[in-house]
């Protein structure tokens, strides 16, 4: 059942060292305000999971909090390399991290797997690819009708997961749209759920019957937090600060750079912040 | 025209090879753009396809993303990413795929992965993303990729994607059914693959373009076809409807800057 | 890509005898009119392939032009048996049909298999039920991480799929709302898609951008039919018929009452008799 | 209340046994009248679900198929079967799920699919439907009947879905990990399994029924708890509402008729 929380009391309560979580969202509705607050209250030995890990795994990552990423594109969407995952891969700095690795395919359909409460996902994939020789976790069966060798892989089902949506309403339940990725999937997926969102709302009374909601009775933490995915965006409330991306890029680059960064963005401030960042991309 | 720069040329030679009726996964930068000009050029009828959901889409500047928002405000409609995979890409939707290559071979196998080993890397790459099924699950595959020694190399060091694996039949053999990679459009020539051996081999040179400085700027011994044409340089109406695509793209990117 | 055809060219077109063919609805957007004039066309020896096959494939049985039924629930949905297709089974009249049965579950999701380009569907299902033991489509297959035996059944992958719908834009785009049921599956799984709406719009501009939407390049035929699917409904255009469920319970109850009504209501009109069908409905 | 007939305390003994809490899978005839009266009266907050894909619906009248419109019109959100199927039922996501019966046993597994043999049968029935995955994915089963030899049969024809098989833990050995059948409700009694056998038992009589009117509607002897209790009579409450919202659902499906 979902509660209305501080977003500090929700992560507190709802994420705990040694985690599997996942902070998922695809390009749309990052939720940058509650991995901040997970990186603020310092929870680590984490196994973060997402398909696209981007500037908060990175942070996250660059912070010593990640023991283990399992993912399908590590990249500064639409801009480069992501510096600090790589300084961990490369150079075990701040620490060595594990990594498992799959194709966007697959880890869309492992949530979708764990949603279904199946231990596997099946599907034709990753032929000829060199993946299923470094990820021990890529196996296959075969198809009883046609004797075709499919790839399977573990279903996700995180112990925890973190999403940024527009709307609660004032029972709980939660909407997503525009570009919906794999949240709900990931949502359902996972043990516990805890959602930001930008606003509540009195009810859902009147929206079109098809749309992307999640009862509140799949949830299990709500927090509201207005900008909480800047600088990626909430369509219908602001847009994403492309510039803030490229500057992460040159931020992330060099350690010091970043620990300031991190210190005086992160660290010192709350989620309140986030309100003032997206005010001019509204 | 007369002036007009490689990846220009690059951009407008992928363009091209769009149809109207094509349904385009498509990725960002040079793909984006290829795609974009081509619906706003001769095929207007495009379908425009990006991973994060969003079909048929139709937006005034580049996404820098592939989940930007004027993807999802201009598309027909947007699905779930999970959705994306499996009924679209995987159930064989796509009549082409666009990738992109760090290191590529002369057989269109693509890595994007790790340059060294991949347990110690040198360089670790962004990985695959979409790119293992979007090899495999497409009609066909264009890649675009600014020729340079340490990318079109001898043996990539991660298969992130397959192409023709080892040439000949080999997708036939691991029982892929489509096409893989038919057209490789580079900053300095378009490559097609050899019939029988599946080798890439150069069919056109861009204009102002030689046999050497594609050499010069490929990995492997080069190719070139029997019957080398020269590729037709960009016309005003393409090169003007890709540079006020890239002004307007700018000038987008440049807003929502905050102090 | 979508071509808009009458309805007598669209069937004629892209149904053949011996088909395997859906006519799929989910007690919503049932399309009783694309079956109707595939009954007039006497197309016959179809495999039919249905989660609900309800009062239209009732009424193919009954004209003898099905050989096979893969389904999950026969019966008239909220009234009770299907009366035709009991005298089919039970007696092989007019003629013996066979009946692959599944369960809701297992259909669905071999539609989803069907649209995915997969060739099975894997899934907890069928414990202890007696289904597997007299389908022999039933298989199982054995998780690699977790030693689970899951139930596996081949993908759909019919001939032909036929929906009604509510709008079709003038490009040929096909947008479903409401209650959605399997439909987009069932389009996407088949090598031909045949739709009739109620009504063609200019364009889905400004619409929802999550809505459920048929691309015109995943469609073939498309043929305007106000209330099409009476007696079932329309969403947003006319209710359900529910009298005339009741009412076929009678008239499928007797050979004879069968053989006239069919002769009347479908043999003897065509499709524009649909519009004046729901008019006290709307 | 004095007067009530035994169909409707029976729908009336099934949504007292629905918590405010609960997410329930519900069938059309006297679950969903159960299920809406459970609403109506005590469990405000309990959320209905239809297989046609609709959650959380609230619907005024009773719908006469598992997807009437009113459904839709009346949920929080309106999935795709093939998502209702994944996502919440086989996800886990369903503490109550309903089933009818044309036979039963004493062990709670369930026959709709035919009676005779499966070829060749005396009578086709509609089949399962959701019932095989019902029966095994929701936290627990309530089952509705109203009571006949016939329909309580020492053994069933076809199991459609899987109650306690031979009782015991035989769900377990299957790697059944939920309840399955832990209340039946009658027009007569109320029945729970054995906590070791699993079998049927009855733990409270309807008011005015015997166990001799028990044992002459069930084609199996009947056990009775030590402790036989009696049903509670519908309230006032419980009564008014139900006969509202059948009064409501016979003059709604009246409508819509046609010459």
């Amino acid at each position: 059942m979902a509660e209305f929380l501080a977003l500090s009391d929700a992560v507190a309560r709802h994420l705990k060292a040694g985690d599997t979580v996942a902070f998922e969202g695809f390009t749309h509705l990052i939720p940058h305000a509650a991995a901040h607050e997970a990186i603020r209250q310092g929870i680590g030995e984490l196994t973060l999971l997402r398909m696209t890990p981007d500037i908060i795994y990175d942070q996250m990552i660059g912070m010593g909090l990640a023991r283990t990423v399992i993912f399908s594109y590590a990249g500064n969407p639409g801009v480069g390399l992501l510096r600090r995952m790589r300084d961990a891969i490369e150079n075990a700095y701040p620490r060595a991290i594990e990594t498992i690795e799959h194709s966007h395919s697959a880890m869309a359909q492992a949530y979708e797997a764990g949603a279904s409460g199946l231990p596997l996902a099946v599907f034709r994939g990753y032929k000829g690819a060199d993946l299923p020789r470094v990820n021990p976790a890529i196996k296959s069966i075969t198809c009883p009708f046609t004797g075709e060798a499919l790839a399977a892989i573990p279903a996700h089902r995180p112990d925890v997961t973190f999403i940024h949506a527009q709307k609660a309403s004032e029972k709980g339940d939660v909407l997503i749209e525009g570009i919906i990725g794999v949240q709900k999937e990931a949502a359902l997926a996972a043990r516990r759920v805890v959602v930001t969102v930008e606003e509540v709302v009195p009810s859902f009374k009147g929206l079109h019957p098809n749309l992307t909601i999640l009862p509140h009775w799949t949830i299990d933490a709500i927090a509201v937090v207005p900008g909480g995915a800047h600088p990626s965006y909430t369509h219908g409330y602001y847009a994403r600060d492309n510039a803030a991306y490229l500057d992460w890029d040159r931020i992330s680059a060099d350690r010091e750079a970043f620990s300031s960064w991190m210190q005086s963005n992160v660290l010192d401030v709350g989620p309140e912040v986030f309100a003032a960042r997206v005010e001019s991309l509204r | 025209m007369s002036d007009f720069t490689p990846n220009e040329m690059m951009t407008i030679a992928a363009a091209r090879a769009l149809r109207n009726d094509d349904v385009c996964f498509v990725g960002i930068g040079a793909p984006s753009a290829a795609c974009n000009v081509a619906r706003l050029t001769h095929a207007p009828g495009i379908t425009l396809i990006y991973e994060s959901g969003t079909i048929g889409t139709a937006p005034e500047v580049l996404p820098l993303s592939i989940g930007d928002g004027e993807l999802c405000e201009t598309a027909l409609c947007t699905v779930s990413v999970p959705e994306m995979f499996r009924y679209w890409l995987m159930g064989g939707r796509i009549s082409i795929g666009f990738l992109g290559a760090a290191q590529l071979d002369r057989f269109g196998n693509i890595n994007t992965t790790v340059i060294g080993d991949y347990a110690h890397p040198k360089v670790r790459l962004p990985g695959g993303g979409g790119a293992p099924e979007i090899a495999t699950s497409c009609g066909e595959i264009f890649i675009t990729l600014k020729q340079a020694k340490r990318a079109m190399v001898d043996k990539i060091d991660f298969f992130t994607s397959f192409g023709h694996g080892e040439g000949g039949d080999h997708r036939q053999r691991l029982g892929i059914t489509t096409k893989g990679p038919t057209l490789l459009i580079t900053d300095l020539a378009l490559w097609r693959p050899d019939p029988e051996s599946k080798e890439f081999t150069v069919t056109s040179l861009h204009r102002g373009v030689t046999r050497e400085m594609v050499q010069d700027n490929c990995g492997w011994p080069v190719r070139f076809a029997a019957e080398l044409e020269e590729t037709p340089a960009p016309t005003e109406l393409e090169l003007g409807t890709l540079r006020d695509l890239q002004a307007r793209t700018e000038a987008a990117h440049q807003g929502g800057r905050r102090g």
